[in-house]
């Protein structure tokens, strides 16, 4: 796999871009995601409302591939349920063990679609699902 | 001995010698793991094909030939670091269990509460955790020498906290992370005014530089053959015949026995008492063939050699203006390691991008985290070189890094 | 898959094909250790020639492609033995290692004063020092249980010695002296009745006879690469997964930490947590090679082989009136070893002299002088086959075996 | 080496007498001797009179040539000083080591000499070595 199709330019843009790199107020839950053989290390914190994610937001750090992973998950939870939200964490990580590959189940991540082929670099798909497994471990605990 | 022309040896180095992603293979991770010379896979494999056998048991040939190997080896290593006796060449799995062994076996036998074990704030998590284990166990405390700016310990450092109390120094030779050659001919001078005893993670130290234990004076000295030319699975822990002689044994089992009964044992002598079960003997075979490669060669020339390429590479990077060093950058007081930094880049971005251009180098914590903390830093990326390094790797590494934050959606 | 033919698989076996002391060489020493074949030998050294990393920390190809070696064999090793999952399959350096690891950290953790440890008398040393270490730290009793005549544990036996208190079981499956198949399934009934932890010494089993852990249901399962085909310096610990879990780490340091600070430490999950320091990728390799070798040939072939061997060899030996011979003769409960004695000849003798015939076997106490004190034998010398023996090497062996006595000075 | 040059008739006639193997009564010395590899084992009893080495026998299990070893080096010591047994002892092992070679000075060792060449079979040596080793170990305690 090339690098073009890893570092694209919406990778980059969720990767520099800061609106869901904060803190929240009355966080629900906190949840640290870290990744102990590259350092990536992020604090998820997501605010919940009548079983809807009202907010979510990240701070810590990471390589351009998990801070991106994580703003574009969190774009994508953002006014969805807690069922819905773990069904799309579900359907991501299936897309990226190959488990679903045909298109039309995978167009609901939206833009997270993009991480599709990182399982072809393997050195990084833990930095890929690095926010992921730490919202479904979060939502666990609400 | 004619010494082996330190050019053009690359080309005893198969995994070398192959392209990557499209573009030759520049390796500089030998911090990580060192690549094995076709002479020293023969050897091994010659083992394998002639003389294989569960050694110290047989009164057999294949048995006999491979006790005979095995102690050639290991007399080997011990000319290799000057050893006073074979015996005190201990046979391990790796650099880890040989700290993990003088943990256990000296450590927790001989630290009691309150005893301070002294180690540097950039050990190798290997060099940290077993301590932590003993410190906890037994009471005692965990100080560290932190760095100055350039990544050295001072003479104040030492003198701050190798103290009365000082039981245990444990520190690397040389840094894995910085380069850094920690002074240990001036600590272990201070740990013996204070009846210490001293332990010296050699991992990074040995496949570089001549080291002689007994000019050292250092009581433990470790190393692994995996970083130097020889395969995985084979390390070595020298220990002063005295102190060996009163630790415990660690692995139980096998031959390092004298008499069992249903409810006791008795052990064997040195080093014996420290090799359990069936010993690692094409490892060992494979590591004395990596001895021999690393002195037809000559530990000089390697250094030299290293030397100029780092010379060449510091030249190159200090001009890159969003490149950052940590570390000393004097050639003096360092071996041929590089940590670095690229604004505005994750250190594994840096990684990725320059694996695509052919160039191995590491990124992450590099098993230092309290390093890591310390300088402030979630991760470098490192470079390191070895024997087979030459120009081309660094011009093609040097060519890489200018590329990186152009991924990044950056002007340069 | 086509399965190679166990005739004519010599031909694999480059050790095998030599003659030493003016005689074609017969092997008969695999329970020591085994002979690799090419297979095995090019494994490793396309991985030593192509793939060569430090896993687990590189994002770059030579580094990726250990890692998944590594993850491969790990996957290959589950299979094999029929674990349920990866994660419970260990890496370790043998099975002393593996034995060692259980007992500090299973056993000083879970064991408590008072609490029972049951071995067999027929136990290697490796699985018998580990818990009397055990036992005498954490105020444990050490119980045995003994064998019949016919070198069997009895139902009774069992019944005598396995209680309420019994907190441990650890048991070879196949003895190493005697061959004796050990009834695993009924001593984890036993075990599960009074909730104590079974350890079996797979090291003699898993290179004859299909071991399928579930079924056995042990809780913890242990072998070496050297004694099925695979090279020195490697070893499995299985374990199941909640057990597992539940244990601290036995190697601190290198790759198996998740958060490290200047005073504590958090742990990787499993199988990491326990395989500190640089894995042994090529070894790991090699024994993934090996189990494909084994699985090509199919251990029931092997099994089938090692006993026609057995009976053959059992015919002759047992018309030799100055032979006796120890242990069980029924070949359904037990394995290729044959441990015997010549009247008047002291079993290292008949080592050297079989030795000059060509022949290998072992003499000695085979690290289990607890059974020879219970046997009241100074030492036995000892046979034992493997897929690559030949009736050829029988005759010789047989042969040699009559020329014995004539060099002690006896008539015949 | 072949056999014939160890399992020789003077070895075997050693091995298979009986005239040192038997308990002293009033031994001044008494060291066990033993090597794990092979399980050879011995007990050396050795009286003392006047710094003379007046009787001396072995009991224990062992291999024809640890058993002849013991026995040759028993008939050589009796009769001689506690200085004269070390020497001998001495040089038997350096002719082991092959660090004497020289008939003459070997000549001293009498029967002992046959083991000269052991070190060619060396997982014999410590068969060969064990009941001298045992013998310089109890003297030393006098
Ligand atoms: C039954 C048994 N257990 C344990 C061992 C020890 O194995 P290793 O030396 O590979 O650790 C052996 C072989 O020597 C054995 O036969
Ligand atoms: C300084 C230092 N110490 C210890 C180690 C651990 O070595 P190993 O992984 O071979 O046990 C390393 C390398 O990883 C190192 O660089």
């Amino acid at each position: 796999m090339g690098l073009e199709s890893i570092y694209t330019q919406l990778i980059m843009e969720h990767n520099r871009s800061s609106h869901n790199r904060r803190a929240l107020k009355n966080p629900d839950i906190s949840e640290r995601g870290y990744n102990p053989n590259c350092g990536d290390d992020i604090v998820l914190e997501v605010e919940i409302e009548d079983n809807i994610i009202k907010d979510a937001a990240y701070s810590g750090v990471g390589c351009a591939i998990s801070q991106a992973s994580t703003s574009m998950m969190i774009d994508l939870v953002k006014g969805k349920s807690i069922d819905e939200a773990l069904k799309l964490v579900d359907i991501f990580l299936s897309m990226i063990k190959k488990d679903i590959t045909a298109e039309e189940e995978l167009e609901v991540l939206e833009d997270s679609i993009i991480f599709q082929n990182i399982s072809n670099m393997p050195a990084r798909v833990k930095c890929a699902v690095l926010a992921w497994h730490s919202l479904r471990e979060g939502l666990k605990h609400v | 001995m004619v010494k082996l022309d330190i050019e053009g040896i690359i080309d005893d180095f198969p995994t070398l010698n192959q392209d990557v992603n499209g573009h030759r293979l520049a390796y500089l991770d030998s911090a990580a793991t060192t690549q094995r010379p076709i002479q020293v896979l023969d050897a091994m494999a010659k083992y394998n094909k002639i003389s294989n056998g569960n050694p110290h048991r047989g009164a057999y040939q294949l048995s006999i030939r491979a006790t005979e190997e095995y102690d050639f080896s290991r007399q080997r290593v011990k000319e290799f670091i000057n050893a006073r006796e074979v015996k005190e060449i201990i046979f391990t799995r790796n650099t880890t269990e040989s700290l993990n062994l003088i943990a256990n076996s000296y450590g927790m036998e001989f630290v009691k509460e309150g005893d301070e074990i002294v180690l540097s704030i950039s050990e190798h998590h290997s060099n940290i955790l077993p301590w932590q284990r003993v410190a906890r166990q037994k009471g005692a405390v965990l100080k560290y020498m932190y760095l100055d700016d350039k990544g050295r310990i001072t003479d104040e450092e030492m003198d701050r906290v190798i103290g009365s109390k000082t039981k245990i120094v444990a520190i690397a030779h040389m840094s894995n992370v910085l380069g850094t050659i920690h002074p240990i001919r001036e600590i272990v001078e201070r740990a013996r005014r204070v009846g210490a005893t001293v332990v010296v993670d050699g991992a990074q130290a040995v496949p570089h530089m001549k080291v002689d234990v007994r000019e050292l004076d250092a009581d433990f000295y470790v190393f692994s053959g995996h970083k130097m030319l020889g395969p995985m699975g084979i390390g070595v822990l020298y220990g002063k015949r005295k102190l060996l002689e009163d630790m415990p044994p660690y692995l139980l089992g096998g031959d390092m026995i004298e008499y069992v009964t249903e409810q006791d044992a008795t052990f064997a002598p040195i080093p014996h008492k420290f090799e359990a079960g069936t010993q690692n003997v094409e490892g060992a075979v494979g590591l004395g063939a990596a001895i021999e490669y690393i002195e037809d060669i000559g530990l000089d020339s390697i250094r030299d050699h290293e030397m100029k390429l780092m010379e060449y590479t510091l030249d190159r990077l200090l001009d890159i203006p969003y490149v950052g060093i940590q570390g000393p950058k004097d050639l003096k007081s360092k071996g041929g390691i590089i940590s670095f930094t690229i604004d505005g880049v994750h250190p594994h971005d840096v990684s990725t991008i320059l694996d695509a251009y052919g160039v191995a180098i590491r990124s992450g914590h590099h098993c230092a985290q309290p390093l890591m903390k310390y300088m402030g830093l979630p991760a470098t990326s490192r470079l390191s070189f070895y024997l087979y390094n030459t120009k081309e790797d660094v011009d093609q590494f040097i060519r890489a890094i200018k590329n990186v934050r152009k991924w990044l959606g950056y002007g340069a």
